[in-house]
């Protein structure tokens, strides 16, 4: 396990009200979907997943991304990783689904495998400026936006514009990929596996040691570890987490949480 | 070959999960089992929901990690369900149920005890957590009397299950708090909690990296400790005792017993080697008692002859 | 730019030998010294010759070594001629020379430092030798007033050379014992001393290989606990602290300063780096100061801002 | 540092009254002149120069060697190393002076280098009997004995020997090696400086780490330890051991042994 490396925030970019991503001045050999744990020195250490080499974006939901919204450029955190599992690229025509901060690891997958595989987006947000990275998604291929107050493109769930695009288009897709929150994610597996397109899901939980042996992350039932197992899982491995897939999480007492 | 029978419990074999890896939910002790663990240990159960320190809670050193998870826990009312939901797999397989428990005194220990008592199949007492803080852990640990009135309170409410302490090496005299475990019941030890305790600082920052600062050392390094204090406390009492500390290989296990060792856990070594370590330990102590033509029982304490 | 003044003492850089490397002859010495050692230390020397314990007297471990030497010595009067051999040499060079003393109690320590001081620029107390047996070592540096007593006999008949204590991290709390020396006139704290002890027991023969079956770990393992003592003490008492433990890259010594020490002596890495690691050490730490951009004693402490 | 090799007793040859060669189930790949470090569980362990890939061989000079002489074959030793310098050849012609238990390091040496180098050995011993391995020195080339009771051989010193040979035979000789008392050796030394021929030499001293690090075997006056630095020395470094080099020696104390 690496101890962690000490970079610079060369830039802060606002992504939207309640996203900012944190550009480094080093890179990381990353794949995507793989994560880096994030420490703030006397703060805190989280896990965050790759948008680039060298960013990450992170929304703020609670303490420790309020602190890291409150840093400034010039000053130093630590990153270890890559961690994890990533997205695989399977067969020419890949649908990603994206639901909020979600669009983190999806937007480095959806632009890692667009030069030769042809890429349709299912982007959701709140609102318009909820909607993170449109356009480096629409240069990836054919971007369906969604916005819960509908201030933009499709005015409702990500998942109902998925089935009908699976319906109407009938566009065969090899794989579908996605992340977001979890019960988007439940609902994005049923309709694959009713149109019987693999897919590949990226969960999150509550990390610490990030490499498999605190079993902080392991989820039910085959106590399969979300940071070394996964945190993409193909959807024949959700089978064996499903019980607590969509259902419930751990905080990080290991109290389940519903 | 590795049958081993302790405190009139069979064990498949006498390689353990250690408390505080894999031990959060049931389903990652179960997984353990499935790799061959003839007993799992679960994190340190307290009374009360408990969150434990802020990441980093591990950090890399040479030789080991150091650790300062802060003993987070859902309190053992809430813990038993997960305990409760595999007990049914695990008896299947064989694999024992270790629970490992915590408190800030006597009380606390035999309130936990009572009612995790049920769901194990033996009881360890964790008195020697190096970073728990308060009056919780080694603080306990480090006090013959507190050693003693913790073991003996535990005893007094726990009928059937056998009561182990586990011991911190972070002590001048490892006998005296093993003697003291033992005139006050204990039906085994388990030697050693986590080494130190560490720090590491980022000299970047000038900050420490643990969240709590400070951390217990485990892993590769702290094996000749280990054995020296399995060594220490079999020449001071007649308890079976769990050596702890270090292993990763069935050599590693080998020289545990030699040192006086009736079984061994496994922490760190799942890092080191992958979570298939237990069966892989097993093998290689089978192959070491075949070449050798002995049986388990004849090397424990073999190096005191 | 490593120029360090402790105890009034100028030293040419913090990079010191610490006791029991190369430390048995005036020769041995005076080549550390050539090799860049701010200050070179001699082994533990005592009232009466003493053979030390039988070979093995180390083994290598994961991250480090164990040793059981047994404080082998000449006896005080013999071994000043060894150092008297080479202070003209070691004073043209601008090295201090660090004598390192044990006894078994107030009074032998005293006769100790008495015949020594005139030798020497700086004399250190070895209360911390957990191998020694006896009454030796690691019983006084493990025991508050027994410590107490032996510093301040020691400061009662030594005027002018500083007097530091060597202390142990085998005990319960490192900062009772820091303030305990401190209380008695201490000038300075050498912190930390070998770990545990440790066994290795060779599975073949079942004996365990050290003459003495166990002995002190020092090497790289040991540097986050060594950190730690260093940090607790710095927080404990006003003393400079000179850390010992693990260090082999100018950037421990950093991390070590940063924990609290004023200067460090370096041992076992001798082994990983070869005799020249004062040289190499010295040259990193410059390194990092001029990236930086910054001054030695501005790190000293840092951690704990 | 490795640990102790476990290794079992072979077989025992008597080679003298007071020398065994020990021969072990195990090899180890050596250079003439190197030794190892040999443990007796329980008792002690102290370096012995290798005869062979898989032999030792040992005056019984005190407690230690005691102990190994009462071993039996099918006993378990510890070996570690092979640690130090070694005896280099250098040139065409030879000549190595061996004193009793130092044929020991100078028998693996002559016989190592006598494939492509013309050999001449002055062996001396005390007795008939103490000559060590002369028969396998007189497969290697010329062979002088020499007796301090006249039983075989020449009745006198090995230097006397040697000084007669240099002087009489004018032979030219592009190495001298040696092995043996130390008050030999420095006679052997001081013959070749005379003669101006390169010697390389093997120092004994009490060791304890074997590996440069305890400082016991430390010669005065630059500090060399034999354990690293040596035991082999060209007679160029023996300069820098001058006031310690068949003068005196150091006990397991640090005591100076005159």
């Amino acid at each position: 396990m690496e101890k962690p490396t000490i970079c610079k925030i060369k830039k802060i970019v606002e992504e939207s009200p309640t996203v900012k991503t944190f550009i480094l001045n080093k890179e990381f050999d990353f794949k995507p979907g793989q994560f880096a744990m994030i420490w703030i020195p006397e703060i805190d250490e989280k896990p965050f997943g790759f948008v680039s080499k060298n960013s990450f974006s992170v929304a703020k939901v609670g303490r420790f991304t309020e602190a890291l919204h409150n840093l400034k450029e010039g000053d130093l955190i630590g990153v270890r990783g890559p961690y994890g599992t990533s997205f695989k690229p399977m067969g020419y025509k890949i649908l990603a689904v994206a639901g909020g901060i979600g669009s983190a690891p999806i937007i480095s997958a959806v632009e890692n495998f667009s030069e030769n595989i042809e890429i349709t987006t299912i982007l959701g947000g709140r609102t318009k400026e909820e909607l993170l990275f449109k356009d480096r998604f629409e240069k990836c291929g054919k971007l369906y936006s969604c916005t819960d107050d509908g201030s933009y493109g499709y005015n409702g769930f990500t998942t109902t514009k998925m089935e009908e695009i699976l319906k109407t288009e009938n566009k065969k897709f090899d794989l579908i990929i996605t992340c977001g929150p979890e019960i988007m994610m439940k609902k994005v597996v049923e309709i694959a596996n009713k149109y019987n397109i693999p897919v590949q899901v990226s969960l999150e939980r509550f990390m610490k040691c990030g490499i498999g042996i605190c079993g902080q992350c392991a989820v039910d039932g085959e106590g399969l570890c979300v940071c070394k197992d996964g945190p993409v899982f193909f959807g024949d491995e959700l089978k064996y987490i499903k019980e607590e897939f969509g259902n419930y999480r751990r905080d990080g007492s290991g109290a389940i949480v519903k | 070959m590795l049958k081993t029978n302790l405190f009139g419990i069979d064990f498949k074999n006498p390689v353990f999960l250690a408390a505080g890896i894999m031990g959060e939910t049931g389903s990652a002790l179960k997984r353990m089992g499935k790799n061959g663990a003839g007993a799992v240990c679960t994190k340190s159960i307290g009374l009360e929901k408990k969150m434990g320190h802020n990441n980093p809670t591990m950090v890399e050193v040479e030789g080991g990690f150091l650790n300062a998870m802060g003993l987070p826990n859902p309190g053992i009312n809430e813990y038993v369900g997960e305990i409760e939901e595999i007990r049914d797999d695990l008896k299947k397989m064989g694999v024992k149920i270790i629970g490992s428990i915590y408190g800030k005194d006597s009380n606390e220990f035999s309130k936990v005890a009572e009612t995790i008592s049920p769901f194990v199949d033996v009881i360890e007492l964790n008195i020697s957590c190096p970073h728990a803080g308060g009056f919780y852990g080694a603080q306990i640990g480090q006090n013959p009397d507190l050693s003693h009135s913790v073991v003996s309170a535990v005893k007094d409410c726990v009928n059937k299950q056998p009561v182990m302490a586990k011991l911190t090496p972070n002590v001048a005299d490892i006998k005296e708090i093993a003697k003291s475990v033992e005139d006050a019941g204990a039906d085994g030890i388990v030697a050693i909690n986590t080494l130190g305790p560490g720090m590491v600082i980022d000299i970047e920052t000038k900050k420490p990296i643990l969240g709590n600062k400070f951390g217990g050392m485990s892993g590769k390094a702290i094996k000749p400790i280990a054995i020296k204090n399995v060594y220490d406390i079999y020449s001071a009492v007649e308890l079976p005792i769990i050596g702890v500390g270090g292993i990763t290989m069935g050599l590693d296990a080998i020289e545990f017993m030699l040192a006086g060792a009736s079984a061994v856990q496994v922490g760190t070594g799942v890092y080191y080697r992958g979570y298939d370590i237990f069966d892989k330990i097993c093998e290689e102590m089978e192959q070491f008692l075949i070449e050798k033509n002995i049986k388990l029982k004849d090397i424990v304490g073999g190096a005191h002859e």
